[in-house]
């Protein structure tokens, strides 16, 4: 197992990568995931997260088997 | 209640009647109001022209996040039912780009859902658009207020 | 802009694609949203079952009247076009009764313009109806809250 | 000429005509046209007035050559 991450957008085009695997012992917020997957990259403010498909604040926590997705704000209608 | 997101060219005029005759089989009489809303690609954006779009989305969570803003809007008002239709892919001026729809008793219902419907899936459902301009592309970067 | 006052039955979904496919030729991508309202005869009417309707209006003076109200609407919101369909004389159950859509660069305008044409035609425009109830006849006292 | 009158609807069955004309020598209130016209019934208070196609007030002067039409609330749409 592990946790699935995916990016989309512009900032899938500003991390470089559609998506990450991230093994993790234990449960880890949000925030966590991404610093640990791109340690060199500040999350932009205006990002939003979804944790199985239902948005989720930064402080949530992420567990093995999750799907996590990082995306600028939406666009669509 | 139907969502569905479409990579292909769609055409919401008929879609309507294709859905309105299905739901004139279970409900003919009972609705007196059907509130809809096409939204349609534009040549100029913020000043510029532009001509082509891509729409990319996230599959799984668009669909999730559509039922629950239709359900949201079935708990708010007395509907008889609701269609979403929205295109994904590449798409050039003028192709239709969402079809919402809400059938009720009385008018009041249909375009408070309707509207609630639209603006709910402008801030919450995962859609992103691209534009390309007469010179290279760019990210919409936010939804516009209306 | 264009009203029509119908004799017979139409059908609205129809009308707004040839009404569109003209506003095409010369709006072709200026036009991003599309609101629309569709009004239908119901079988039943604060609580009665309702067989028929005859849909009176006062001609010269409904015209004069939705000529008004769409050119407030014009001066309110940008719209680059508006069509207003209503039916008058003998009505079935599941008859289509109205038909009003609005088109502009931006959904609220839409949105907006398209409730404010339907609200002030049930306020002003004159139109009554008489229903043909099991038993009898009666006319419509008031119009809907919605 | 003459001042036209128009009634509609349910109105027009309580009045039992559909038109009236009144001959008027100088322009008169709208509520006096229809008292005129229809001594023995007093105007229902939801009556609605309108002069060549305009909503107006009781009070609103009617001239010779005008179309005056009384009607109860509208119920279209």
């Amino acid at each position: 197992m592990a946790i699935h991450v995916k990016y989309f957008a512009s900032l899938r085009d500003r991390i470089g990568r559609a998506e990450d695997r991230l093994e993790a012992a234990a449960p880890l917020p949000v925030a966590d995931v991404w610093a640990r997957l791109s340690p060199e990259v500040p999350m932009p403010p205006n990002t939003l997260a979804a944790l199985n498909f239902e948005y989720v604040e930064p402080r949530a926590l992420v567990r093995d088997g999750d799907e996590l997705a990082f995306f600028p704000p939406v666009t669509g209608g | 209640m139907r969502i569905e997101i479409r990579p292909e060219p769609f055409d919401p005029l008929a879609e309507l009647r294709n859905h309105q005759a299905r739901l004139a089989q279970r409900h003919r009489g009972r609705y007196g109001a059907c509130a809809s809303f096409i939204g349609t690609m534009r040549d100029h954006n913020e000043g510029d022209a532009v001509r082509a779009m891509h729409l990319e989305h996230y599959p799984g969570m668009t669909e999730r996040q559509l039922e629950k803003i239709i359900h949201e809007a079935e708990h708010g008002w007395p509907l008889l039912d609701a269609l979403v239709i929205h295109r994904v892919g590449p798409l050039a001026p003028h192709d239709p780009i969402v079809l919402v729809a809400v059938w009720s008793a009385h008018r009041a219902a249909a375009f408070d859902a309707c509207r609630f419907i639209m603006e709910a899936l402008k801030s919450r459902a995962p859609f992103w658009k691209r534009e390309t301009l007469l010179a290279g592309e760019r990210w919409v970067e936010k939804s516009s207020a209306g």
